[in-house]
């Protein structure tokens, strides 16, 4: 969202960069239970929001998920007000109301986000619908994980969005999880592009640690959903490093292999997009992310809890 | 039958339409008025036309703005509820309010909780047009009133008008509204004519209509149901027992004032439901009723519904399950008069609107 | 379902004709208002419940829609229980309880049939998993239209069904409406085979009007899940002649071209199958059919309406 | 923290669990007892084991028997009464009540009907455990409890036990029964201990529990706020008021006859549910006592629950969200001495089970 002089790997490397280090700054401060609400963090899948929305307009539409943060940092969403919301502060994206798992931010289309696997998807598909509707050259994009796709409401929802040619990019972040279910578990068959494809919606792959890659397929999907071609389907594959949800590490569980987490570990998008910089311009970006997030700290430390009475504040609109 | 509420008597213009007719009058002013406003549900622009409620609006204001719609109640609803994020003001139609109930996760956990999780951020100018079924061996599964569950929920707005006159502004109201309504339709009174102004108006929110004034006993009776306490009340006036008969209108909100105001004259509460009675409307409405009045003021209270069972689909058993007419003026005798009173028989009333229809939905 | 010693042709010809024949009665008969309930008629779609049963056992499950009139008959449903039934009576398969809808005979195990769209399905694949917990020899097979297929509830059975490699065979009667609904304007993509495929489902299409085919194909389909390989899908084209519910044409609504419905009629499975066999042989199943029906109706006839407390038996099992 | 229903505290055996480790010794003695149950739900064989409650017994009964299901709620359900209907026990577990909201139309329109529209043909064995969340910011979509919503549905039992002893029993008897069963547990409670019985035992539905007895005021508390009810006695003895508290424990049916008695006796009713208001269990229960003695007893009542809001995420907005303590003795105070009474601040406790808990989830 960033000035677009810049190369697409630096605006990739601040946003990366800049998700990294909120999230690390998360797990830093959780501890201290200022934090009192879940969060599903995104280390690890940083590159997938980074690249989507490296091509997205003030004007394009995003919902997602509760493993929301990256999309929300990616998308532009104000730092400070995001931290504000993670400290239930009355300064928060949605005044303490939201939490880590339902950040908003009205300003630069990123819609609030659901908790409720797979809920947002028609959401988003009616925002396409409407965009259609309106004429409007914006368009929408969808992010949910794999597990979502088990879900009816997405058979319902791609059927749809193909029936009327929605404007509309399908982003699912397979990272092979589902809290601690593995996706061959739950997906029967030869995969989510093959389904894609039953619903007529033009669908692609793209391998994790190719983050480049990434970013030059989302813009060709991106181009074509412009084109009004109808809607589009990216499986990015991808991983998490944390828990599902919480701070931590999860290798206790042994839901995973370590050897799996180690590799990707080692195969750091983050250093990946990093090291195709200049070292200069690459200091000098995550000296500028640090006080970002720095400021954000400390504007939601700084920001109060709400009044009382704001409990019976926007039961309805208007 | 023609129905005309007491509000209305008075005015000048006695056009009367069929309730059907009344909601098709809303629907089409004000997607005239407003191109933002859409009518999306299975079969709204078929050759029924939802009971005639859409009939040709595919024609009149094109078919991106009255059309059918894939067998997927979930992701439709939650299709609306994305283009009303987005500005757009849908109303989406069921047939039956059975298979609402696949569409309980897109409502409740989303359209009735943008404003407030998002502490306004989003709102959801969404119509959700609900059709209870009845009669003509509709059977378990398209005979279900679900009302209740939308009055459960904080952010929802439920209105259930009985006259066609209330339905159409009803409905006006709803889509005018900036937040989800749902509006519960009884397909017993599609065909009920009434007055109904030509004009455009509003009927608004947390306002009970007295039906018909009376001192004895206080009938509160729920969309159809409120019909049937109407023909109740006059078997009753045989017993010589005078009664007031209110139709809520608005769900939620509801006006429980103007029922306990009721209920403080005549000491006597009895609350007809089209739905089943536990945590039903019928038990919302009696402990509010309770709770305002119940330290001061001693009343008794009763209330009727469908049996605490499936829906039948043969007739004889069927015509168990409803409450009518005579077993309302029964059911209410007796809360007048006592358990020890003589017993009283009521006389036959016709409920055309039931006796005549012949579906087949 | 009736003594194998025939030829299939001759089997098939009892169970259609004898599908015909009580929904041609149903027509008459309604008017007199002592069918009180919503009919949907199977006039034109006999040929699926037919073919598919044929190789049924009474010990396999079948599950089906309101539109299971032909599905009873075929899985040799109790007749005069039916048509008690439809009357409301006392001796109807469910006392009157159910009606045409939700028409049951466990004693075939054809299972209760549901006027929700598509909620049958889920239920099927639970009993196929059931049969496979209890190592079962009998196999599962569910009836739905097209229609059925844009629910989430369908792509949820099928993953699961395909996930745990369940003995069932989907079959999906594409009558091309639902309703007045076209399948063109809900159905986006390459098709229903495609679909399932995707869910790892081996899929197989089958043209109407090739009635001796279909039987052939189901009886394939069906020794492949009976031999355990999971299950399989089959799409049987066909088509309603009647209107969508009632007993009456629907000409008049002009949602489907006369000549589409015309050369349906034209091309009767019934009449198909009929000239396969001799001209005695099916005069003598014809005979045999008209008594079963007459026989039928003069007990749903005589039966009587259920008593008054009948209405509070069986909300609760035991 | 720890809490024994005193029917038990008479008892030899002192043995005490957690509510958890209850319903996983009611699940595991089950499954030993009956081949046929088996247990079905999103991680239910993952190393949380739904809180413990399904721990291991994958490796105990064999995967077919505890196993992992697709993010599929709806035909998940499905297939759990397809299951039953073959003479399976299926039971199914969710994480949070929010999302049986994706059940409704299988629980609804098909297995609380099963039995009834076939006349007996076909019965549904089938459990469905849904817990309600709370605290630790769950925020509006991970905290909803819609025991209300089965209630109103004739052919579902619901039971809502709140002892770690009734939880084992009304599980157990839950997987016997040949009927749908939702349980509802809270997740507070899963981690209080209380006296449980090594052998196995049914606790019957329709039977309320006394928890403590007292003369003042009939306080009925549902699932977890029946904790918070008790404590509210310990305040208000402070004040001189000697409360009951009953846990109605079976929901449906619903032992009316245990709280009109109380009623009877002490004049005053407090419903504090674990829910919202409007259409809720509060509501029902209110109503059915008024409907029982009001005719005879004036008494005076009042209904504590959830705020009428969606539930907000910041801890300092979600406190005022919920009854407490303090809230509940206050609001007992004020209907035993009226509200011309002097004011009087009841003191503090702690809800261990609240104020300890960090989820996550
Ligand atoms: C409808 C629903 N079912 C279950 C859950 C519990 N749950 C929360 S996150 C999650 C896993 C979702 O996995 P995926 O879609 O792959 O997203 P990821 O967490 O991997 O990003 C589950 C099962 C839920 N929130 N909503
Ligand atoms: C969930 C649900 N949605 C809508 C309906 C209304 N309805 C009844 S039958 C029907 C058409 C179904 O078409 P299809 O599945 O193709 O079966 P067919 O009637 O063609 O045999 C519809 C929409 C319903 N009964 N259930
Ligand atoms: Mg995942
Ligand atoms: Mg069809």
């Amino acid at each position: 969202m960033e000035e677009r002089t810049n190369s697409p790997a630096a605006r990739l490397y601040r946003s990366m960069y800049l998700i990294r280090r909120v999230e690390e700054e998360i797990i830093r401060l959780y501890p201290t239970d200022k934090i009192k609400s879940p969060v599903h963090l995104s280390i690890g899948q940083e590159a997938v929001s980074a690249a989507v929305c490296d091509h997205l307009e003030k004007s394009d539409v995003l919902f997602g998920t509760y493993r929301g943060h990256a999309l929300y940092l990616a998308k532009g969403g104000d730092v400070p007000r995001m931290m504000a919301e993670l400290y239930g502060k009355v300064d928060g994206c949605a005044r303490g109301k939201a939490g880590s798992m339902h950040l908003v931010d009205p300003s630069v289309n990123m819609m609030g986000t659901s908790a409720v696997v797979a809920t947002g998807i028609s959401n988003a598909v009616g925002a396409a619908l409407a965009l259609k509707m309106q004429k409007s050259k914006a368009i929408v994009v969808c992010f949910f994980g794999e597990g979502a796709t088990d879900e009816g409401a997405w058979h319902e929802s791609m059927n749809f969005a193909s029936l009327k040619k929605l404007p509309i990019l399908f982003v699912c972040e397979n990272n092979f999880y589902a809290i601690y279910s593995h996706v061959k578990d739950r997906l029967a068959g030869p995969g989510l592009q093959a389904r894609s494809k039953a619903y007529g919606i033009p669908a692609e792959l793209v391998e994790d640690h190719e983050p480049m890659k990434l970013h030059e397929r989302a813009g060709a999907a991106i181009a074509a959903v412009r084109r009004g071609e109808g809607p589009r389907f990216l499986e990015c594959m991808t991983y998490r490093w944390r828990d599902h949800v919480g701070p931590g590490e999860d290798r206790i569980h042994k839901y995973r292999p370590d050897e799996e987490l180690n590799a990707k570990i080692e195969g750091d998008n983050l250093k990946i997009v990093g090291e195709l910089l200049p070292a200069d311009q690459r200091k000098s970006i995550e000296a500028a992310v640090e006080k970002r997030v720095a400021d954000a700290i400390a504007f939601a430390e700084a920001s109060t809890f709400p009044e009382d009475q704001e409990v019976y504040d926007h039961v309805f609109a208007g | 039958m023609t129905m005309s509420s007491r509000a209305d008597s008075s005015r000048a213009d006695n056009r009367t339409l069929t309730y059907g007719e009344a909601v098709f009058e809303a629907t089409r002013s004000e997607m005239a008025r407003d191109p933002s406003v859409f009518v999306m549900g299975q079969g709204v622009d078929d050759a029924r036309g939802m009971f005639g409620t859409t009939l040709g609006l595919h024609k009149e204001f094109g078919p991106e703005r009255s059309f059918d719609v894939p067998l997927a109640e979930d992701a439709m609803t939650g299709v609306g509820i994305g283009a009303a994020l987005m500005g757009m003001r849908p109303i989406q139609v069921h047939q039956r309010m059975d298979f609402v109930l696949l569409c309980m996760n897109q409502i409740v956990n989303m359209a009735s909780k943008m404003s407030y999780m998002f502490s306004g951020a989003h709102k959801v100018p969404l119509v959700i047009r609900a059709i209870i079924g009845r009669s003509w061996g509709q059977g378990a599964q398209h005979s279900q009133a679900f009302h209740s569950y939308f009055m459960h929920v904080p952010g929802l707005r439920v209105v259930a008008p009985t006259t066609p006159h209330d339905a159409k502004g009803c409905l006006i109201q709803a889509i005018r509204d900036d937040n989800p309504v749902i509006m519960i339709e009884h397909r017993m009174l599609h065909n009920v004519k009434g007055v109904v102004p030509p004009e455009s108006y509003e009927i608004p929110y947390g306002k009970a209509r007295v039906l018909s004034p009376g001192k004895d006993v206080t009938i509160v009776g729920i969309s159809h149901m409120a019909l049937e306490c109407v023909r109740a009340k006059h078997l009753l006036e045989d017993a010589g027992i005078d009664a007031e008969v209110i139709d809520p209108v608005s769900l939620s909100p509801l006006d429980i004032s103007t029922i306990a105001a009721s209920v403080e004259r005549t000491g006597r509460l009895l609350v007809v439901d089209t739905g089943w009675l536990s945590c039903g409307a019928s038990s919302e409405i009696l402990s509010e009723t309770f709770e305002r009045i119940g330290e001061r003021r001693h009343f008794v209270a009763k209330r009727l519904g469908y049996l605490p069972t499936p829906c039948p689909t043969t007739k004889i058993l069927e015509n168990l399950y409803y409450p009518s007419p005579q077993s309302i003026a029964q059911a209410t005798y007796r809360l007048v008069r006592g358990e020890s009173a003589p017993a009283w028989v009521p006389g036959k009333v016709d409920s055309a609107e039931v006796a005549e229809f012949r579906g087949p939905f």
